[in-house]
């Protein structure tokens, strides 16, 4: 079901300790800093943030990992120059961390939105990402078996929405958008404008509202 | 039958439902705001049905989300059809999309409820309904496998009885399925039924009493919830 | 390699007898009947057909099956009413059919165009479709072993190209162009209209010229 | 070596060549119309010398086709970066599309070549780029495995010794891998490698002789086809 919220405070209640939560943007594009902010705020702990990065200088998930919120991060990309809190968590063994190739990420984001069980991908294999993985040789290639990666909640930023809660987004930040909507459960969306239901060009639309939960506009 | 249901407070009407009157029923028992796809020749009924502040958004598994009524004259357009290969038309908010990302949203259990024709239902909700298994018939499935395992709810809307009487509630599919278990409700012109793990309950009856029902289906009918489920 | 041609025999020049050949269209809608005119003109046979459905009326794939170029269809629904031709060969024992569920038939072109090298799904578990296929219960659901289908070449029809080879399509004719686009070495695709590069909204693509091979404007 | 190639032959510079000459030099070897990823750092120079007329489509895996130069002034627009995070442009006749279909174009084997940088490649073009495997490392992998298993030629570009004289064309790399058999050729300051099933033979080299470049790496050397291949 639908709604149209008044505040990311809002958008973002009953998040629970515990939670795997999808956060959409690679680096600083498209990622939802006000619902980051607002998920600070609101006080759950014990996630599993699945993102590609871990958080770049002092802002958004780099502070919620700061903060010790995070159990557990499920990544691509970690170390970057400003990744200073998720370095310090992970070097004092305060954070968990599950590298995945970022094609495997996307896949296995895309894999749970589409109802697939697991798949076969010649990514990773004979690496130590694919360690303690089943493979199988398909058509002469080593393969690895990856597993959907399912979500309690996804928050993500697009340019707008109407009112049917379909989605545009801009430019690379429109990144995990569209396949973290598909995966989790829940979907809170921070968009730029709303318009009515008519108001975007039905062959243009990349998030159907079906995906969409919660929609704030964010100044 | 739970203690606080009778057989005849099951009965809320005292002849068999109509296809119109049925499909008046399950649209009616959709929820505001559902995502829905309707199979193709009875459940297509539903959508004549459906009012506008039930918020209702019908998908299409052949790319589109937010169709609207049949097309007519000038509104004809080639590119524009349903599943059913029938021309229709778009309402706003409606988007495109191709078929692997509208297989994904049937197949990633986001729709809410899909409504299929059925040749049997068994006791626990398996389904047949894509082929009789008759040695000359050509088989053709489309998407009715990725519907009945994908949705979240799977209604079914037929007749109780084939045209020889016999009931299209069975123990175990004769047929070949569709899909195992997912059937969670059947509606027919003689009852509604609720399906699962636990079996076949009876929510309402239409022209007959539970115990005239349980005659003609050859599983045990429990009465079921109060009627509003 | 993109080239833009002037005509759909020098489109399909090249397709060869025993091909796999992806044909968009769902119904009539999308279907590139100009590229199958052609196809039939150019004389390739022996040919593995890919397409939803077997043909409908007198026309397109229907009379690329009558006149028997179509050694075997993979399809999701070949029984129509107006599906005489294939109805006639089929039961003479003269076309092999693979009858796949539509949702595989689309995740399975999908997963080749992705480099996905197999995939569990729940779609036809326990029903006839899936004899002897491997299954395994996951997450407490049974599921079926699907692989990709690669072709040969794929015949697609959208509304406008650039001069990129980048497409948009119209309405419910999308259905499998993108999807074909990505899966086959070669993918031939008649337009109505040919805009240059830049005449597209970078937003609003839906199948990257990266796909694309040969585009010919059909009156 | 083959009959019709000498040693001498080989040596198409008196001297090694700079990161930005060996940049020219991939850059040319780019068949036109080719689709193109540029890994990070001493990769992403290549894209300097690419020649309008050789209509090279540059994708980057965070979304994009058809990327553009770095942005500058007021051309940067945090919304249009790159896999390094760096802003970019955009060139007429550019696409957008999400992480999944952007790295499905990498998976599904559509780029025709990559170009990455690589601490080791072995003589069968094995590939380790992503980690020194440092117990103290934060690991990150990003799409490098993808890359390298996905694309129809992985280029590598590299100094051909470490800081400490080591060569990184090695029989087996002591590094994580990255892929196994992925790289196709390797750019160095020193020579031009091409690698596969076979081993390894030399393309060119420069500012030294095949026996010298065969004193540095510890693997064996072919001379391999005639330059310009």
């Amino acid at each position: 079901m639908l709604n149209f919220v008044d505040s990311v405070g809002e958008a973002v209640a009953g998040i629970e300790d515990g939670s795997t939560v999808m956060i959409g943007g690679f680096g600083n594009a498209g990622q939802p800093f006000e619902l980051i902010d607002a998920l600070m705020d609101c006080g759950a702990t014990d996630l599993t943030v699945v993102n590609n990065n871990a958080g770049q200088g002092d802002q958004g998930l780099a502070l919620l990992i700061k903060e010790g919120r995070v159990k557990k991060m499920i990544c691509s990309f970690p170390r970057q120059s400003d990744s200073w809190h998720f370095d310090e968590k992970y070097k004092a063994g305060e954070i968990e961390l599950e590298l995945v190739p970022q094609g495997n990420l996307a896949e296995r984001i895309r894999a749970a939105g589409a109802g697939i069980g697991g798949f076969f991908t010649p990514t990773g294999y004979g690496t130590m990402l694919a360690e303690g993985k089943e493979t199988r040789i398909i058509d002469g290639r080593g393969q690895v078996f990856e597993t959907p990666i399912h979500a309690d909640v996804a928050l993500i930023k697009a340019l707008k929405a109407d009112g049917k809660g379909n989605l545009v987004y801009r430019k690379t930040a429109r990144n995990f958008g569209p396949i973290m909507a598909a995966a989790a459960k829940h979907t809170v969306v921070q968009v730029s404008e709303i318009v009515a239901a008519g108001g975007l060009d039905p062959e243009n639309i990349v998030t159907p509202g079906i995906y969409v939960n919660s929609i704030v506009k964010v100044a | 039958m739970s203690p606080q249901t009778t057989s005849q407070d099951l009965q809320t009407s005292d002849k068999p439902l109509g296809r119109d009157d049925l499909a008046r029923m399950v649209a009616k028992d959709i929820a505001a705001g559902s995502f829905v796809n309707l199979g193709i020749g009875q459940p297509t009924l539903v959508s004549n049905y459906l009012l506008p502040e039930q918020n209702i958004t019908l998908h299409t598994e052949n790319g589109m989300l937010g169709m609207g009524p049949e097309a007519v004259g000038d509104e004809i357009d080639g590119d524009l059809i349903n599943a059913g290969k029938i021309p229709v038309t778009e309402l706003p908010g409606a988007s495109y999309f191709h078929h692997a990302d509208s297989f994904a949203i049937m197949r990633g259990g986001h729709l809410d409820i899909c409504v299929l024709g059925a040749f049997q239902v068994s006791a626990t909700g398996d389904l047949a309904n894509w082929h009789t298994g008759a040695p000359d018939a050509i088989p053709a499935v489309g998407g009715a496998m990725d519907l009945a395992t994908g949705a979240k709810d799977v209604f079914v809307m037929m007749t109780l009885l084939t045209r020889d009487g016999a009931s299209k509630i069975v123990e175990a599919c004769t047929y070949p399925l569709t899909g195992i278990g997912c059937v969670t409700r059947v509606y027919t012109d003689k009852a509604v039924f609720l399906t699962g793990p636990d079996g076949v309950s009876v929510r309402e009856t239409f022209g007959c009493t539970l115990e005239e029902l349980q005659d003609l289906v050859p599983v045990p009918l429990k009465a079921g919830p109060a009627v509003g489920l």
